[in-house]
């Protein structure tokens, strides 16, 4: 069975329809964490499709998590933290931003589409953008499809 | 140093002394002008007022010639310049403009090649001890009001000088031994829109308190960079003076006249004998001192 | 064995409107070491709390995850609850089903059920893999530092000092007073400003619990709240404190003449000096810049006249380290230099003058001893101008930012003027009249009614000379006509900038500013005099642009909090801090240049190793200094250095916890 | 003085003042209305309303009253409201703007000030280069102001500034061709 039906197996196209995108949000406590209380605060609606999840700093973020997050099925990962200067430990997102660009590269090496990770800066107040940023992205990898690159299903494959 | 040279209109009519001294004072000082071959009008005052695309390629397509020669284009004319450099200005910030202006003139312009002022040149190629040989009579006794004009150091992203006070005409001729006053009229707009255009009465009281302010400020003259200025400031001097029974009796002078002058060249070969407030008087003080003061 | 309690909270029907709480509570008793799920009403109600406490003794749980709200809302509520209940407060892992799911997704009930059962699936997976965590204790050094001796710093030392704490004011300047001191009247109420900040001069420097440290700037500061290593520069002030008795022979036989720095460049001072008369201490300081015998080795007038034997040419900068347990930074503003505006001419008119040259000009103690005279040619000015916003609201030239203070100041100097010259006209040109304090409104109405000043709405666009004139051309907006006005002299209400070394400080202390440099505090709302820095505050127009009373309730303010922090011997530490396992770690140092709180070291161990007895370095960390944000543990290459409470281990179960 | 119903203008021109914001690049909106460049302006006391005014009327939905003002036509294109706007508003860019904009609607503020940048652009398409003894007359002749500057005529000749022939370049088909392609893209010239 090659690769690509064991993914079909595992995603009938019946239910690609109705598919909906699971994407992971790390968000640093500071900003993008209020940024999203403040989102519901003020009722503003985006997809269901993103699970946040809470880090001190997006400096926190190891890529390792990102690849993880990837090899489980997640469709996009997105790294979110506080303005570059406005960062409440000073200069933790200088490090998420250059190792965001690092990781990006490392998905264009691996053939993944670069939308799959995106990085945003959102702060505290921004419960606007924060709205349009899910939004935008839920469309963008709707358009793109499951994640189908380095998925387990793959490594189990190989394995057997 | 080679430039393209583009006159533009004025320069071959009521502005033929600044193109005369200009072409003096460049064999002088060493700089080659290369007259853009068959240019065109720039458009300027009308072009900009009537269709942005039309303002944008007219001076393009002398920009475009400039650039197969591989040349900067020097420019007298301050209204020629501020069109010209917003030309490459736009061509330079918009990969779409370019192609849309490529596409008018059915010519190549990169936006390589750039426009600059010529006072700007000038002023640059007096720098260094080699010019102070080639002075032959120092500007004694001259009391410049530099008058800039609203078009040659705006806007303020692309200036080459500092638009509400700028120094490189006076730090030019203070070169050549003038006294330049300190006045607060240097940039401020002329209205020769309106002289050249329909609206006479605008002109007028906008031109008297230039007149009042370089009096004030203890000049014997006005040193200008533009054709239109110059002809605003020249011609129509007599007008504002009849209009108000008064008399100012300034000379108006192009900046290439009085470096020409000093250079020691003839007033004639400058034009000097063509202004309309007679400036030969001034002219003949300055050279009767040379005697007593030649560099 | 753990033992998980899952808590699911309706939150009335702010989430049971969207989510289906049983639904979530009942897929949570499939979770793995889940024992006991429930959903309730209103989880941090008295009778939810108690429903968590019962549950934890009836069912032996040992972790707690609550479905409910942000944490940043109820996290401590809960923390609390389940150490009441005996157990450790970093047991408990939250899941936000309120402002990240039930209220962002009103129209999709399915799917926010959905996504808040994997909310509780991650935080389940935390909540296994959350270790108990204790707060710890660190000494509290009983000592303040006040940073800058204006009013702001000088208020906020006496405060403390009061409570009877010991603070060292340092201030950069031979004398304190700040620019309060060069202020001639106050708004709205027209005190005269040296008869009320000079007393509190005195009070400072008589204290016994204050110690002035004039002349004086900040080197560096190490170490951590409670226990700041400050080392201070004393400049060389070429005068023995001690001896000098201030009697100021030096100061009239001295020979050099140079621009008075507070006179603001309009009367001259000698080259040993004190900045003004009240000054603070009184006692000269010699400007080694300007002094003919630092310059040429001659002259020595001062010390040849001075009856102490007080000079002392030779005396050198002196350092001082000293440990305080708090920082209150209170270094103020400068004004903006308004040179960068050409069409004001450049700062090259005479008679352009800025409103703090203006208190100069018509103090009783200033240059012109209270006469108004305008600098050129010290005539008496008929024609006044001011212009508000010079520099302010301005995002071409100057800054973005109102200054808050000039429309009062300008309707101060408006009054002032017609006071000492009752024939006069004063033109204000505003763009929109601030006036939101308490009696503001109505000095300015009385600028207008009972002094007559005209104010006129817009900004002037140019002034030049015109003979003896200055002539000043705006548009009155509401008039939609271009005016001119000839005036005599003009006053410039300059903005308030932040002091132009401000941000070298804050990097020498370790506190964020913004954009135009001004101190960040740490919550623009809740903690308005607190910076991200435990231990920092803030005080005065270092924060932004400020007036007196404020500067001064701010001030206060930053007092209570020190005194809040140096009242206890010790405090309790945050105790999500990074560890180092000194089993793995190679000793690279990468997380040195990581921390952005010089929070890491590095130490030597001795170890035997086979027999053999080897000394290698590790990474410490100063709990004190850590404040958790863990950079560090991604730079490490061998994985040696962890995050408490958000280790590798706990958000990668949350990220499997997501995908199951 | 009637007062203007603000609700129902900003509906009814919201779209064009937008499309007016993107050709000039020049976002009203920011303007503040201190009215600094209608003081520096040197023909303000020659307008109906002061370039401030102007852009007041962008802000709010007036867009014929700003179409149809004299000012925009007296401008003179000298840049000090642009160089000294505090918020950065190219004021003089907006006036440029809205005057292509009230050429193309028929909406002509003043008919000399049209006649000449109609004859001066004529002159261009046609010679190449602007030809200026017969633009003085052109303009006289349509003005109706037959003896204007007659004055300066003769001085002008014998001062060898103005040549009685017109100046061109000797093959012009490049210049047409700019003003052929220009309409094409929809320019009104």
């Amino acid at each position: 069975m090659s690769v690509n039906e064991a993914l079909d197996q595992k995603t009938p196209t019946e239910n690609l329809e109705n598919w909906q995108p699971k994407i992971l949000v790390f968000a640093c406590n500071w900003c993008t964490y209020a940024g999203a209380d403040l989102t519901g605060l003020s009722r503003l609606q985006y997809p269901a499709t993103v699970r946040i999840l809470r880090v001190p700093c997006s400096g926190r973020v190891n890529p390792q998590f990102v690849i993880k997050a990837f090899q489980k099925g997640v469709d996009a990962v997105l790294v979110c933290g506080c303005h570059p200067g406005d960062c409440h430990y000073t200069t933790g997102n200088y490090f998420t931003r250059r190792r965001f660009l690092l990781m990006r590269r490392l998905m264009e090496y691996i053939g993944m589409e670069p939308e799959r990770l995106q990085a945003s800066w959102v702060s505290a107040a921004e419960a606007q953008k924060f709205q349009q940023l899910i939004t935008e992205v839920t469309e963008q990898i709707r358009a793109l499809g499951p994640n189908r690159k380095l998925r387990d299903v793959q490594w189990e494959q190989w394995n057997n | 140093m080679k430039y393209a040279y583009y006159p533009g209109c004025s320069l071959s009519s009521t502005g033929i002394e600044y193109d005369m001294s200009t072409r003096e004072i460049a064999k002088v000082l060493g700089i080659e002008l290369w007259e853009i071959p068959e240019w065109n009008c720039c458009g300027a005052s009308s072009a900009h007022l009537t269709d942005h695309l039309l303002a944008l390629a007219l001076p393009a397509r002398n920009l475009a010639i400039a650039e197969e020669a591989g040349l900067d284009v020097a420019i007298p004319c301050a209204a020629c310049y501020a069109r010209s450099k917003a030309t490459e200005v736009a061509v330079n910030e918009s990969e779409e403009m370019k192609k849309t202006i490529q596409e008018v003139i059915e010519r190549k312009y990169e936006g390589k090649s750039k426009a600059r002022a010529l006072l700007e040149i000038i002023g640059e190629s007096v720098q260094g001890d080699h010019i102070k040989e080639r002075i032959h009579i120092l500007l004694t006794g001259l009391k410049a009001a530099c008058y800039y004009g609203c078009l040659l150091v705006r806007p303020a992203s692309t200036a080459f000088d500092d638009p509400e006070d700028p120094q490189s005409m006076d730090q030019l001729l203070h070169l050549f031994g003038a006294e330049t006053v300190d006045w607060s009229y240097k940039t401020e707009c002329c209205g020769a829109s309106h002289e050249t255009s329909a609206k006479p009465e605008i002109g007028i009281s906008i031109l008297q308190k230039i007149f009042i302010a370089a009096q004030n400020a203890g000049a014997n003259c006005l040193v200008t960079a533009c054709p239109l200025c110059m002809n605003n400031l020249d011609m129509r001097q007599i007008e504002v003076e009849k209009y108000f029974s008064t008399k100012y009796n300034l000379p108006v002078f192009y900046f290439t006249e009085l470096v020409g002058l000093a250079l020691g060249i003839e007033p004639s070969k400058l034009g000097l004998n063509k202004h309309f407030v007679d400036a030969m008087p001034l002219v003949q003080e300055v050279l009767n001192r040379k005697g007593g003061e030649q560099a | 064995m753990k033992r998980v309690g899952v808590f699911v909270c309706h939150c009335g029907t702010n989430i049971s409107g969207t989510v289906d709480c049983a639904q979530v509570a009942e897929a949570a008793k499939d979770f793995p070491n889940v024992e006991y799920s429930i959903d309730y009403k209103y989880m941090c109600s008295e009778p939810g709390q108690e429903m968590i406490k019962k549950a934890i003794e009836e069912h032996k749980l040992n972790r707690i995850v609550v479905a409910s709200c942000s944490p940043r809302m109820h996290e401590p509520t809960f923390q609390n609850c389940v150490e009441r209940a005996g157990l450790n407060p970093y047991y408990v892992e939250m899941a936000n089903i309120r402002e990240h799911c039930s209220w962002v997704h009103p129209n999709e009930k399915e799917g926010a059920t959905e996504k808040a059962i994997d909310l509780v699936r991650m935080a389940v997976a935390k909540a296994v893999r959350n270790q108990p965590l204790q707060k710890t204790t660190i000494p509290v050094t009983d000592r303040a530092l006040v940073i800058g001796g204006g009013i702001a710093g000088i208020q906020a030392a006496l405060d403390l000092a009061n409570a009877g704490h010991v603070v060292d004011i340092v201030e950069r300047e031979p004398s304190i007073g700040g620019k309060m001191a060069q202020i001639d009247k106050t708004f709205p109420t027209l005190d005269c400003s040296a008869c009320i900040l000079t007393p509190k001069m005195v009070d400072a420097a008589a204290h016994p619990n204050i110690n002035l440290l004039t002349y004086s700037e900040i080197e560096k500061v190490d170490g951590f709240v409670g226990n700041f290593d400050v080392t201070i520069r004393q400049k060389a002030r070429s005068i023995k404190m001690d001896v000098c008795t201030g009697c100021g022979i030096c100061m009239e036989k001295c020979p050099v003449k140079v621009d008075s720095e507070f006179e603001l460049g309009l009367a001259k001072r000698r080259a040993i000096y004190t900045p003004f008369p009240q000054a603070i201490p009184n006692k000269p300081v010699i400007d080694r810049e300007h002094c003919t015998y630092f310059l040429r080795g001659k002259c020595g007038i001062c010390s040849k006249l001075c009856p102490a034997g007080a000079v002392d040419y030779t005396q050198q900068d002196e350092l001082l380290t000293r440990r305080y347990g708090a920082i209150i930074v209170a270094t103020g503003f400068e004004l903006f230099d308004y040179s960068v505006y050409g069409e004001y001419g450049y700062g090259k008119y005479p008679d352009v003058i800025t409103g703090l040259q203006f208190e100069r000009l018509i103090n009783a103690s200033g240059p012109t001893m209270g006469k108004l005279q305008r600098p050129s040619d010290k005539k008496e000015p008929k024609n006044i101008v001011i212009i508000n916003c010079v520099g302010s609201r301005d995002e071409a030239k100057g800054k973005s930012y109102c200054s808050r203070t000039c429309c009062m100041y300008s309707a101060k100097h408006a009054s002032l003027i017609r006071d000492k010259i009752k024939d006069s006209n004063v033109y204000v040109f505003y763009m929109d009249m601030r006036t939101p304090g308490k009696g503001y409104e109505e000095f300015y109405d009385r600028s207008r009614e009972q002094y007559g000043t005209q104010y006129i709405r817009g900004r002037v666009s140019k002034i030049y000379p015109l003979n003896d004139k200055l002539i000043v051309r705006g548009e009155d907006t509401l008039l939609s006509q271009p005016v001119e006005v000839e005036a005599d002299l003009v006053i410039l209400a300059t903005a308030m900038v932040a002091q132009p070394d401000a941000d070298k400080l804050a990097q020498k202390i370790g506190i964020g500013y913004d954009k135009d440099n001004f101190y960040t505090e740490a919550h623009p709302k809740l903690a308005p005099v607190e910076t991200h820095t435990q231990g920092v505050y803030l005080a005065g127009a270092c924060q932004g642009p400020k007036d007196i009373p404020d500067s001064v309730a701010q001030a206060s303010a930053a007092a209570a909090k020190a005194c809040g922090l140096l009242s206890k011997p010790e405090i309790l530490t945050e105790p999500i801090v990074t560890e180092v396992d000194e089993k793995t770690c190679a000793g690279c140092g990468t997380c040195l240049l990581i921390c952005p709180y010089k929070a890491i070291d590095l130490k030597t161990l001795t170890e035997r190793i086979a027999g053999e007895i080897v000394e290698r370095k590790v990474a410490t960390v100063n709990e004190g200094l850590c404040q958790g944000c863990g950079a560090c543990t991604v730079a490490c290459r061998s994985g040696s250095i962890y995050l408490k409470h958000y280790t590798d281990e706990q958000i990668l179960a949350e990220v499997n916890a997501l995908c199951l | 003085m009637s007062s203007v119903e603000l609700t129902s203008l900003k509906a009814k021109h919201d779209a064009e003042i937008q499309k007016l914001t993107e050709q000039s690049g020049v976002d009203a909106s920011k303007c503040y209305q201190c009215g600094k460049c209608s003081a520096g302006c040197p023909v303000a006391f020659a307008m109906d309303y002061p370039p401030r005014a102007i852009i007041r009327f962008l802000q709010l939905g007036l867009l014929d009253q700003a179409l149809r003002s004299k000012t925009i036509w007296l401008c003179a294109g000298c840049h000090t409201c642009s160089v000294r706007c505090p918020k950065e508003v190219d004021i003089a860019t907006v006036m440029e703007t809205l005057r292509i904009l009230a050429k193309k609607k028929g909406y002509i503020g003043d008919k000399n000030i049209d006649l000449f940048h109609n004859a001066f652009l004529k002159s261009v398409e046609r010679n190449g280069r602007v030809y200026e003894a017969g633009l003085v007359l052109t303009r006289n002749l349509f003005g109706r102001q037959f003896f204007r500057d007659t004055g300066h005529g003769l001085p002008m000749v014998q001062k060898g500034k103005i040549s009685m022939l017109p100046h061109s370049i000797k093959d012009n088909g490049e210049v047409k061709k700019i003003f052929e392609n220009v309409r094409k893209r929809g320019g009104n010239v």
